[in-house]
């Protein structure tokens, strides 16, 4: 789950690691006076869950809480498209309004969990405020990666050999192991699947300070962590995906095609994805139903096909394992009792209770593209859709 | 022959007075699996289809014998759960379990390593050794003993491959599903290792996701094997920095992308499947050409 | 370092424990309201760091806050004379008042550190209320024990195995694992050395609660716990072991003999021990002067051994390695500018700087008894205090 | 030979710029130890009689090669000190100081065990291998080559010990204190496994104290051994439950008297030594009888 710019500034306070001064607005009169608070020269950041804000003018400099105030109201109630968003863009319902700082250095320190090293990797790189999977691919020296395995956790000596490695000399080295202790701990605490600190500055009196932060927590972990489920901001979600996960439809994606997908099981879905496409088709949606055997979920994947405006043919490609088919039949029969289908439908069935699920469907009456396999529904789905 | 699980293998069901626990310890014991013991705590004394219940794993591996477990219980619980079938002593555990969390998993992986214990999964169907024994969810009717190794990060789409490696009379030695997350006990490079060595396996198919490095990790040891290995990776037309499903399938960086990854099979030597319907018929290409047994 | 009772069950009260109802007193007043408070009918225990204080008579039931305030009355500004205390006694000047429990079953839970397991182990046993050590060495069947290493922590598969180990079925079984996991945290977080809770009770009404509570803190660690540093109770330590203490003598320890002892290095000191006492000796002391190079602390030590009045002989047995013997020499001598010292001493000097350290005594013009190893000092010390 | 140091030691130094560390770093020296480096974070480019000193030990292995440390570093910093030369790669190390928490220690052994290194102590006089080098604390001067193996847990009772061995022309291959804490790197087992092998070693010496059970984990590796093993347990006459000094100290139960200590040794086929100023002389009968080479 991702979070705003402002909430992981907070949690980083929190956590006992020093911010930029500022505060958050959700009007323009709000942002002038925190301005006014800072002294008036500020920073004006627009507070979506997408990066590239920079380039797109998402982040101001303000020279008075008037000038502060003006550039809040032009930026609260828009949609802020960058290189990381839809065409539409995401809209802003918040500002942050930030000191501004001088800056020597930038860096960057981030966090994550590497599955190789089955532990947490702290990663810092002198190259900061650039992308840094830009760096991984292009200067992969330029980055320090050091996993923490969890008999000793996060040592001091950890943060000495990242902080000397970046250069920092006492009393910076010491500023530069305690953040770094302090966002650990943090990690692995509060169940973070990415932190990251881009650039994380030292400042030109000598402080170190995190100027952007991106925190996300692990989905899987979220039922431990209500504070932080808390946080979650459904303005900044796709509206299709929300509707879908408020129908009780978790696993699904909104794609850029024309052919909605139901699939059991995420691998499959993939490679389902990948058999549309090498047919000459586009996916309009990634959609695993997973085993839970009741219709409703399959009626309610039908409502979201039916929302998307863009679905002209359904690919729906079962697998019984865990799923029983029949009861995905039962659910698709059901869904058009339920709502008018008017898209093409194209269905390949395999596995547990198959045969039961072909009889439901053709007891009745409705009219259904049936497939052989997953390669002969794709190649329908894609003929349906283009009709 | 086969890896992981035999006619030997005396499997335990934590979780099983639970739905799918029950289920599924009932499925494994009519596939053949000797299922001897299952776990729930406070159920000590009842039975689940004949099978004894304990309270921990400790009391049912001392009184059974138990030496493979397989896992049910809910995500919030199943770290625990794992760490105690490896404390009890057994040295395979199997973790159906989805969304445990990451971390958990940093936890349970340091603990097994330790304990010398082996884990599959999570978030995976399981192991199946066809005629032989299941310690997995995956319908055992699909399957037909064979000398094809089968190794996965997806379920159901290994039920799709298995189903075509048998339509085309390829049976399997071992098909193992390691399990979506990005933290898994258990990694390719682990399974093409064992199936190396299993006599019965003369080939192995290796079903990749996008995210993570795994698949080149693999790629890595491809190149020492003799057997063939038919691979394909699946993602290769999701959109980059999202969750499929599984939490390891997400492309970041460029290293997770499904061509970066079977670039790197196909120049250790493996037979990239050109897409997920060919799988079957690509393992059929390669032995009938490998003239090895 | 070792705490009261009181003290011990705050801190498990902190740490999400439920304690027995009650409080502590300073006076008989206030034993009374306390009393009054818990209806009447309750359990006086006087505060001392020591054990056996049931037999002795420290723990007694009230059936009336009139009766609680007698009965504090006369345990406060008592001396405690347990099987564990020295003939004296313990000083009583706190009791705690507490609940009168109604108990069906006695049992046994602790922690500490395990030097082969290198990791904290925790015990239960059902053979609760008695001498654990003493079942650990009858029936040691009876003791179930679980390392806990540092990788998994304490999880609650652990705390099942020994709740059902206890024959303790839900739902005590999860007031039980609940408690371990709490007890563990509260161990490896607070550098406690020892956790015993002894008898831990289930009780008539269905209640797990800590009628006992014993809690030791790593002495090595109380550097960084100032809050328990702080619970120390002097007036629980023994006069002449305080007096060093404070004269900054460390590593000292009150025996029962004649002759003092100053040895550097604790195993050498111990070896000392048995060698005067196979010389037909007692040592009046355990004295680890370290290894800090100042001949103030050598002044120091003679300051409590003059204060000491069972003291008959001094056996000083350096070995000089980190310490310096003519630093040690210099002591002995400034000891003797500064105060009047009667008795005879016996030094056995060996190691770094030994000859100028020699010198230094023979420069002094004092009486020593030399001895060339420790063997001829142990019986010339022995010889000495019987004169 | 000798065990864990010889001529081919490469000695680095953690916390070289302090008072002790900067003092024995060149005593260490001066006994012939090669001392390659030193490091204190923050005095990068600096020298301490001629040694280099880095700010982090994965530096100063990487350029000069260190293969041991010795740690001076005070208790608060010491386990991250420990844990830096384990990360490092350095697979013995030294350290001396005293009072580091207990569970630091248990943090740190777990971490050792997980990276293949050795400790020695803490709170230990560290090791020497006469006329060979020296990571230790001890007075080189009192020591001579020779064929005898000292272990112990107390420092100056091993220098006790020493001089007596040398006083009676008996030399020393290594001398180990394994250092006095309820928590230490290495067992007694663990060193008399080395000595057991090492060549040069025909005897060793055991000195044990009260507390813990470490000796009688040596007496059931004594049990195995061929070369003579010669004992004395300090604290016979030690008060129960007191912290002697030594933290490890402590008797508590019943199996921790220094009686039981030196029965368990005895039935074992140790050799127990009389009285502590007698170590010598029993070594000495025992070599005389002892016809094996």
């Amino acid at each position: 789950m991702k979070i705003h710019e402002y909430q992981a500034k907070q949690i980083l306070s929190q956590a006992g690691i020093r911010v930029p001064k500022g505060n958050v607005a959700a009007t323009a009169a709000e942002a002038g006076r925190i301005a006014a608070e800072l002294g008036g020269r500020c920073v004006i950041k627009a507070q979506v869950h997408a990066g590239g804000r920079g380039k797109a003018g998402g982040i101001r400099a303000a020279t008075s809480a008037a000038d502060a105030e003006g550039l809040a109201a032009r930026m609260l109630g828009s949609r802020l498209v960058t290189a990381q968003t839809s065409a539409e863009g995401a809209p802003v319902s918040r500002v942050l309004v930030e000191e501004t700082v001088e800056v020597a250095r930038e860096l960057y320190l981030g966090m994550t969990v590497d599955g190789s090293a089955m532990a947490p990797v702290m990663m810092a790189s002198t190259a900061g405020g650039m992308e840094i999977e830009e760096v991984a691919h292009t200067q992969p020296e330029k980055i320090l990666k050091m996993a923490i395995n969890s008999v000793s956790g996060f040592q001091p000596f950890h943060g000495r050999q990242l902080a000397f490695g970046l250069g920092l000399e006492p009393p910076l080295m010491a500023q530069a192991t305690s953040l770094m202790a302090n966002l650990y701990r943090l990690f692995v605490t509060q169940d973070l699947s990415l932190a990251e600190i881009n650039p994380l500055v030292v400042t030109k009196d000598g402080r170190l300070l995190p100027l952007d932060c991106k925190l996300n927590i692990d989905d899987n972990a979220l039922f431990r962590r209500p504070e932080l489920a808390a946080l979650r901001d459904p303005q900044q979600e796709d509206a299709l995906e929300l509707q879908a996960l408020s129908l009780g439809v978790r696993n699904y994606i909104k794609l850029d095609g024309s052919i909605g997908c139901m699939v059991n099981g995420a691998g499959l879905a993939m490679a389902v994805l990948d058999q549309i496409t090498s047919a000459g088709g586009r996916p309009a949606n990634f959609l695993d139903i997973g085993t839970a055997n009741n219709t409703e979920r399959v009626v309610n994947a039908f409502k979201v096909f039916k929302a998307d405006t863009r679905v002209k043919a359904v690919l729906v490609n079962i697998f019984g394992g865990m799923a029983r088919v029949d009861v995905i039949a039962q659910g698709i029969v059901e869904a058009h009792q339920q709502m008018d289908i008017t898209f093409p439908i194209v269905i390949r069935l395999a596995g547990t209770n198959v045969d039961a699920g072909k009889k439901i469907l053709e007891a009745s009456g409705l009219r259904f593209i049936t497939a052989s396999d997953m390669k002969d529904a794709a190649e329908k789905a894609v003929k349906a859709a283009k009709r | 022959m086969s890896i992981l699980v035999d006619k030997n293998t005396r499997l335990l069901v934590q979780g099983i007075t639970g739905g799918e626990g029950s289920f599924h310890a009932q499925r494994c014991q009519e596939y053949g699996a000797k299922v001897v013991a299952g776990v729930t705590p406070g159920k000590a004394g009842s039975q689940v289809a004949g099978i004894p219940v304990f309270n921990t794993v400790e009391k049912a591996v001392r009184e059974t014998g138990a030496n493979a477990s397989i896992i049910f219980v809910p995500a919030a619980f199943a770290a625990d759960a794992i760490m105690e079938a490896a404390d009890a002593g057994i040295p395979l555990v199997v973790c159906i379990t989805e969304g445990i969390p990451t971390l958990d998993m940093v936890t349970v992986t340091g603990y097994l390593n330790l304990r010398g214990a082996r884990l599959i999964g999570p978030n995976c169907p399981g192991v199946i050794s066809p005629g032989k024994s299941k310690a997995g969810i995956m319908a055992g009717e699909i399957h037909m003993p064979g000398a094809v190794g089968v190794v996965s990060r997806s379920g159901t789409l290994t039920y799709e491959t298995v189903a075509q490696l048998t339509a085309l009379g390829l049976g399997q030695s071992t098909c193992v599903g390691i399990g979506g997350d990005p933290i898994v006990g258990s990694s390719f490079a682990d399974m093409l290792q064992l199936f190396q060595k299993d006599r019965a396996t003369r080939a192995v198919v290796l079903i990749g996701e996008i995210g993570g490095s795994k698949e080149q990790e693999a790629a890595e040891f491809i190149k020492t094997m003799t057997k063939p290995v038919i691979a394909f990776v699946a993602g290769a037309t999701a959109p980059p920095g999202r969750r499929m499903g599984h939490a390891g399938a997400i492309i970041s960086g460029s290293s997770g992308t499904a061509k970066e990854k079977m670039a790197a099979l196909k120049a250790a030597g493996a037979l990239i499947a050109p897409s997920p319907a060919q799988i079957g018929e690509t393992v059929k290409q390669v032995l009938g050409k490998d003239s090895r047994r």
